[in-house]
């Protein structure tokens, strides 16, 4: 008797429609995977696609009618940190529950913490920290940064550096450059690292920033490898239509389709079946938190907020991506980080595309609870 | 020394790119004094239009002709049946009207080609790199700022030379008396918006390659294409090739001499020349 | 003593030389009137007595302080004024809210947040008494651009005494008026600037002559001939450069 | 007739600057349209020529009616205007202001068939000044450079607004030794002008306007006679 | 006879707000919060008016010190600072005069097009410096703020309920709304008109046109400032959204859907304007497109907005001010 609404909030419009777009549609698979199964608790789950624009007024102001109108109490996004602050201190407001796959900053789960906001994903320390270690463990001494001049940016390569300097001492930090959000021409960075004499690349970009980062940097003889963030999307190899330009460089990610798990095949070829296409990246993202909020609900009982909030704090839940725990004191899920490089030879797409991943454990790259910041009100 | 020439090139690459959007840009808002917001967006379009023609033909050659030509028509339907409607309410509505113009431009391309950045495959020999003060060079780039160069030159040579170069130039200053020598000026004007959107297209069709086609593209240059006109002076062609120059060797260069401002240097730039000489480097005074 | 002095005023106009040296004065009360040929550099002079232009060189004093440099809206607080030869008014505006504008600088209302001028009775008062001066009270609703163009020139003159002005500056006040309009533009600035200095550039010798007490020529920027208008009239160089045979 | 204007009414917004203008012309005529400042001189060029819209009236151009055309129609049927501001353009040379004036090929083909050459050997300080910006020429060099740029497109009629404007007495003296040349090549020429002495020899006719109206038509001695109407309208 | 006009004169005005007042009762809560939107928007549109109406002044950086104002208030009213209500408002407020008026120094040579251009370059300028500037603006993440309580003697107000919001914003947008209305009666708000048309003339009549120009884009950016601080306090965060350029496409669109003709135009805009998005968002995603498309209409054929065809079909927005001829 009755649904579960779940009120996806995505950029369905506008410039990042299509990171929405892929959230959505993992979502959606969740949900229909879910409903296939009878529900959770009996309910159906009924998704809810709503519009954001990435513009926090915007979103906030559709959650509420939600709320208001039409008593939807679980909310679920994953683009743009600045909905996601916006969020998280709506359903505060209104005690409903807002789960994040996606948005990174550590704030969220830091000193923003709040108790109904979850974020069944990493954020930028852990996924920093994840590639710092996967450095230091290839014993690389050379190490230049790129990032977008901008909080998030700034964030991930403070981590980044931060970790790197515990792991490995000797390891040279030849330089920490930022440029502009959507920056247009990357020759003179590029210029700059070829100088600078690095052997790899250390870079958060995302969208074109990344793109024209790889694109431009091949012609001009770049050797070394960039490790990246956000290397594991099929759009970004595309866009930069040459496989050269990115293979061997290094991709990580919560979840990736190479993973070598029984659950991620199975995963893989349900989701194949049903879409046709393969659910790389965001798509998994999003699926393996939603499932992870369902076990919090059938822990539960039910979908009340309290109860749910009760039911997911240390709940842990074994998927595609591995084991992933529900950490009481701040909400993050403490979630093992998948490394691989990109290759020529894959079997999901004509193109380059992530070779076998390799986990980084959760506890090696977890920050512990009394360095987030988080000071939660229960 | 060697480093130095090298962030010269990357300088002049951009340069290029912005001296062919810019161009148009100024040049129809010194005969038409309209300030132009939807030129951007006819670079961008350019740059969809050829991505297209790639997708279906993969001519490279084709779309860099055909692209230009495609936004040469459009920019007269624009001029002929959206802009002169609006020409007696004075600039104030024109310039409103280019930029509701810009405003559908850019959401019918995210609805058209979806925002993902698109790649533009380009002719082989051209995404090579090629050995020059002993470091490797894209050859792409040296093809756009030699292609900026060309179309510069023709440019000078059409407005300079020509017939119609004098009309245009005479327009700038009088329009009511050339159309008293017998002159058919509204057809200049529709023709100089057109080239000025051709122009602006193919200086997408170039872009695309190298910065790839996104939803974007348009308002990252325009900002760039605004500064390099308020800083050579509005309405003069000679400050757009300085003021592109300067601009596209201060981003280069900018980048190891104060990574700090990166952000703010053309703006920090642009209050300079105001502060200095309000009217642009090449601009005439009122 | 002189209410205005130029001394030595010099202009160029990237590297047009439009005024070379020009040197005069005007008393108090007085009716100075300005005349030379097309581009002589007349209204060119107005301007930089009017604070539009600097000169390049030489100096202009008001009431005994220099004003050279002085933005043109301090040179009207302290009483100069001036109209326009190309008619210049608030278009789109009433008639009486162009002059309520002068009136209300005059009165110190300028930039008040807080005071409405067409709730003040005396500025009101004394627009309306402007107004009635130059004949266009019964206008005074009418948008200043669908004026006839006479009425636009008187309007002009009334923006120019509503400042109340020491000294006004007419530029071709009767200029496209027809000969009764003008005859009756003679009489009323005549009878405007009886309490006031007032310097005029015309064309009409009509008027020049009704009016001026005292006669600068001006020719290619340089002043030809400075005097009563008897001794201009005679002047053989202000014949053959200006007036031609008409003057004989 | 090669023009004709009957009961011209030209506006600038409500003021009714033209009330009802008539005259005709026969080709390789000079009329000297005479009269006061802001009577309409200017005006009437400016509504023959198309710059001023008349709200009522006719003008016919060897035959043909011309109000309702565009100014570049009109200049395409062999009109050439001369305004009386100059309007040289600034940033072009001499030569470049005077090729703009070589207009598309028409049908009837001009009198004096102008060439460049033609123009520089009537003014030479034009061709003297050939590479020179338009703007930075004298007073006198422009209204020369106006006349001349009007003439390349070999018009039939010639309109021209105060040509000896704010010209030093010797230059003006030149500028209407000029006209005479053109009237000698057999172009007809409408010409607005003050100093109405200078111009007597040439002017074939003389038209005085008032408000807005042709109160007076005559030849040159018939207005020397008409000793009231000068002084009415024309006289301090 | 003066009295029945008066009453008359009085009827339309009262019966508006009378339906305000009464609005909260009537209104299912989250249409109360649109209005509140739309009463804030309206007072960031009726500021950009005096600019772009009056003045005849084109901005494209408008949002600027709407941004300005909301950062302000998130800083005073976020964590740690715990400023009263009022106290955040005004202070807010009064960062952005200053904010308005340093801009207006370095803006006040140039006018038109370069005009346009440069209010357009400080807004990226200050879009710029948000995102740099991320320990106090929190950069892309944004700020959390919480509303504070109001103390009225016994009891606190609870600002978190959707009527007291709604009446503060009222009682406080609508008083300045008032005050606007005043202001373009009073001798500066003339002076704005006379500036438009005619700003040479209006020097030679003793005008300094410097300190006009100044006052005004002081004045109007310190009411964009209050509308953005209350856009702050009403979503209880502040992100780059409230400083970037879609902003002030956002007030431009509004005030120009409305009519730049009218005082009430842009309140008219702004709320068509958050009625169609809040209805055209939920049917289509292209809901820009629409709304871009509705602007050029507009230009094209009804350059003076809603309230022009509003007027011109009824005679109802009867023409109070002559601000467009
Ligand atoms: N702003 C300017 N820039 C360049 N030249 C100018 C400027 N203003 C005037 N001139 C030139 O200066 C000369 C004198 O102009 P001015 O307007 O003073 O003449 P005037 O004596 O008032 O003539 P008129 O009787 O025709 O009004 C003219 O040749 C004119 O072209
Ligand atoms: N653009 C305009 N707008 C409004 N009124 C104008 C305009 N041009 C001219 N006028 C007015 O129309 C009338 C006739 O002007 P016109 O230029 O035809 O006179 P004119 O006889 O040529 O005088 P002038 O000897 O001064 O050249 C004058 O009163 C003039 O002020
Ligand atoms: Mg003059
Ligand atoms: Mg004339």
């Amino acid at each position: 008797q009755g649904v579960i609404k779940l009120a996806v909030m995505e950029p369905l419009s506008g410039t990042f429609k299509d990171i929405g777009d892929r959230y959505l549609e993992g979502v959606q698979y969740a949900a229909e995977v879910l409903n296939a199964k009878g529900g959770i608790n009996g309910k159906k789950v009924e998704v809810i696609p709503v519009d954001t624009e990435v513009k926090p007024d915007v979103a906030t102001r559709k959650a509420t009618k939600l709320l208001l109108q039409d008593e939807v109490r679980h909310f679920c996004g994953g683009t743009g940190s600045s909905v996601g602050g916006a969020m998280s201190q709506l359903v505060e407001q209104h005690n409903a529950l807002f789960f994040s796959y996606g948005m990174d900053a550590a704030s969220l789960t830091g000193d923003k913490c709040s108790r109904n906001f979850f974020r069944p994903s990493c954020n930028t320390d852990t996924h920093s920290y994840a590639l710092a270690q996967w450095v230091a463990d290839k014993g690389m001494q050379k190490v230049i940064c790129i990032a977008q001049d901008y909080s998030f940016g700034k964030e991930a390569t403070a981590a980044f550096v931060k970790k790197l300097k515990q792991l490995n001492p000797k390891a040279e930090i030849l330089g920490e450059i930022y440029h502009p959000l959507g920056n247009k021409d990357f020759a003179p960075y590029v210029s700059q690292i070829i100088s600078s004499g690095a052997e790899i690349v250390f870079t958060p970009n995302w969208g074109n920033d990344l793109t024209l980062l790889l694109k431009q940097a091949k012609p001009m003889g770049l050797k070394a490898k960039f490790a990246c963030y956000y290397l594991n999307d099929e759009n970004c190899i595309t866009a930069v239509a040459n496989d050269e330009a990115v293979i061997g460089s290094i991709a990580s990610e919560t979840y990736m389709l190479s993973i070598p798990l029984e659950a991620n095949k199975e995963f893989i070829e349900g989701f194949k079946k049903a879409k046709g296409y393969y659910p790389a990246w965001l798509r998994g993202k999003a699926y393996i938190a939603v499932m992870f909020w369902a076990e919090a609900l059938k822990k539960a009982g039910n979908d009340k907020v309290d109860d749910v909030i009760k039911a997911w704090e240390g709940l842990t839940y074994d998927g595609p991506a591995g084991k992933w725990v529900m950490r009481a004191c701040d909400h993050q899920a403490q979630v093992p980080i998948w490394m691989a490089e990109m290759v020529a030879q894959n079997p999901y797409f004509k193109h380059a595309f992530v070779g076998p991943a390799t986990a980084i454990p959760a506890d090696k790259i977890g920050v512990p609870c009394e360095e987030t910041g988080c000071k939660m009100k229960k | 020394m060697q480093e130095v020439a090298v962030y010269f090139l990357h300088g002049l690459a951009y340069a290029g790119l912005l001296f062919l959007v810019s161009s148009g840009l100024t040049l129809v808002f010194g005969m038409m004094n309209v300030l132009n917001f939807a030129h951007a967006s006819f670079y961008m379009l350019g740059a969809y239009f050829a991505y297209s023609l790639l997708v279906y033909t993969g001519n490279f050659w084709l779309a860099l002709v055909v692209s230009p030509m495609a936004l040469f028509v459009l920019g007269a339907l624009v001029e002929r049946f959206l802009l002169r409607k609006v020409h007696e309410l004075g600039h104030l509505h024109e310039l409103l009207l280019t930029f509701g113009l810009a405003y559908i431009i850019q959401e019918g391309v995210k609805w058209l080609w979806g925002t993902n950045p698109q790649a533009m495959a380009i002719p082989s020999f051209l995404a090579e790199g090629v050995n020059i003060f002993g470091v490797t060079y894209p050859v792409y780039r040296l093809f756009v700022f030699g292609l900026a160069v060309a179309l510069g030159l023709l440019m000078a040579l059409a407005l300079y030379t020509t017939r119609v170069g004098i009309i245009v130039r005479a327009a700038v200053d009088d329009h009511d008396m050339v159309s008293a020598l017998g002159i058919r000026v509204p057809l200049v004007f529709m023709g100089v918006f057109a080239f000025g959107a051709a122009l602006s297209g193919f200086a997408g069709v170039i872009a695309g390659p190298l910065l790839t086609v996104f939803p974007g593209m348009a308002h990252t240059i325009l900002v760039d294409a605004f500064v390099v006109i308020v800083v050579g002076g509005m309405g003069s062609l000679g400050g757009a090739v300085l003021a592109s120059f300067i601009i596209g060797e201060l981003q280069s260069f900018g980048v190891i001499l104060f990574p700090k401002f990166s952000l703010a240097l053309i703006y920090m730039l642009m209050a300079l020349v105001l502060v200095v000489r309000p009217e642009g480097l090449f601009g005439e005074r009122q | 003593m002189a209410i205005l002095e130029i001394r030595d005023i010099f202009k160029d106009f990237d590297g047009l030389r439009v005024l070379t040296g020009i040197s005069l004065s005007v008393e108090e009360r007085e009716r100075f009137a300005v005349i030379g040929p097309n581009g002589a550099g007349k209204t060119t002079l107005f301007n930089i007595v009017s604070g539009k232009f600097r000169p390049s060189s030489g100096t202009v004093m008001y009431d005994g302080d220099e004003i050279t440099r002085a933005p043109m809206h301090q040179r009207n607080r302290r009483g100069l004024s001036r109209s326009f030869q190309i008619t210049n008014v608030f278009q789109n505006l009433s008639v009486f809210d162009n002059v309520l504008a002068g009136v209300c600088s005059h009165a110190g209302l300028r930039y008040n947040l807080l005071r409405r001028p067409h709730r003040n009775q005396s500025l009101c008062r004394r627009t309306e008494e402007i107004l009635e001066e130059v004949g266009l009270w019964e206008f005074r609703q009418t948008l200043a651009r669908e004026l006839a163009y006479g009425q636009q020139r008187a309007l002009e003159l009334a923006i120019t005494l509503s400042t109340e002005p020491r000294l006004v500056l007419l530029d071709e006040p009767t200029a496209g008026m027809s000969r009764q309009e003008t005859e009756e533009a003679i009489r009323m600035v005549r009878r405007v600037t009886e309490r006031m200095a007032c310097m005029i550039i015309e064309h009409d010798m009509n008027v020049v002559f009704s009016l001026a007490e005292r006669i600068a020529v001006l020719h290619y920027g340089m002043i030809l001939a400075c005097g009563r208008p008897e001794d201009i009239r005679q002047d053989q160089r202000v014949k053959d450069a200006y007036l031609g045979e008409q003057g004989s | 007739m090669i023009l004709e204007v009957k009961d011209l009414h030209s506006y600038y917004g409500k003021s009714h600057v033209l009330q009802g203008v008539e005259f005709s012309m026969k080709a390789g005529q000079v009329v000297c349209l005479l009269g006061r400042n802001g009577v309409g001189k200017s005006t009437t060029l400016k509504s023959i020529m198309g710059l001023v819209q008349p709200r009522r009236g006719k003008v016919l151009f060897q035959g043909r009616e011309l109000s309702g055309k565009a100014p570049f129609e009109i200049a395409r049927l062999g009109v050439g205007y001369v305004p009386e501001e100059r309007r040289i353009f600034k940033s072009l040379t001499v030569m470049e202001n005077l090729l703009i004036g070589v207009k598309a090929p028409r049908q009837t083909k001009g009198i004096g068939a102008w060439t460049v050459e033609q123009v520089f050997d009537s003014f030479p300080i034009l061709a003297e000044r050939r590479h020179h910006k338009g703007g930075r020429l004298s007073g006198g060099e422009q209204q020369m450079l106006t006349i001349a740029r009007t003439l390349m497109g070999n018009p039939d009629l010639l309109l021209v607004d105060e040509p000896t404007e704010g010209l030093a007495p010797m230059v003006a003296a030149g500028v209407l030794r000029m006209l005479a040349t053109i009237k000698a090549a057999g172009v007809t020429t409408l010409m607005v002008e003050q100093n109405y002495r200078a111009a007597f020899e040439l002017g074939n006719s003389f038209h005085i306007m008032s408000k807005g109206r042709i109160v007076f038509r005559g030849n040159a001695e018939e207005l020397l006679a008409a000793e009231d109407v000068r002084m009415k309208y024309l006289e301090v | 006879m003066k009295g029945k006009g008066s009453l008359l004169r009085w009827f339309w005005p009262l019966v508006a707000v009378a339906v305000l007042v009464a609005l909260p009762a009537i209104l299912p809560r989250y249409q109360l919060r649109l209005v509140n939107e739309a009463l804030i928007f309206s007072l960031f549109a009726v500021s950009y008016n005096l600019l772009l109406g009056y003045a005849g002044l084109l901005s494209f950086g408008h949002a600027m010190f709407f941004g300005v104002g909301a950062y302000t208030t998130g800083l005073l009213a976020g964590k740690g600072a715990a400023m009263p209500f009022f106290g955040a408002l005004a202070l807010a407020t009064l960062v952005t005069t200053l904010v308005g008026f340093a801009v207006g120094v370095l803006l006040l040579r140039v006018r038109g097009t370069p005009f346009a251009l440069l209010t357009l370059a400080f807004n990226a300028l200050f879009y710029a410096i948000a995102i740099k500037w991320s320990d106090l603006t929190g950069g892309d993440d944004g700020l959390k703020l919480f509303r504070p309580a109001i103390d009225v003697g016994i009891t606190q107000l609870n600002t978190n309920a959707h009527s007291v919001f709604y009446y503060i914003t009222l009682l406080v947008v609508g008083v300045t709304l008032l005050y606007c209305w005043y202001f373009t009666r009073t001798s500066m708000g003339r002076t704005v008109l006379l500036m438009r048309e005619n700003e040479e003339r209006l020097r030679f009549v003793g005008y300094n046109t410097s300190v006009s120009r100044l006052i005004l884009f002081t004045f109007t950016g310190s009411l964009a400032g209050m509308a953005g601080s209350f856009y702050a306090l009403f979503f209880s965060f502040v992100s780059l959204e409230a400083i970037s350029i879609d902003m002030t496409t956002r007030v431009l669109l509004m005030t120009f859907i409305g009519g730049t003709g009218h005082f009430l135009g842009p309140v008219l805009g702004a709320g068509v304007y958050i009625y169609l998005q809040d209805f055209l968002s939920d049917l289509t995603d292209r809901w820009p497109l629409i709304m871009g498309v509705l602007f050029i209409l507009i230009v094209l054929f009804a350059p003076g907005g809603l309230s022009g065809i509003i007027r011109s079909a009824t005679g109802f927005f009867v023409r109070q001010d002559n601000a467009k001829g």
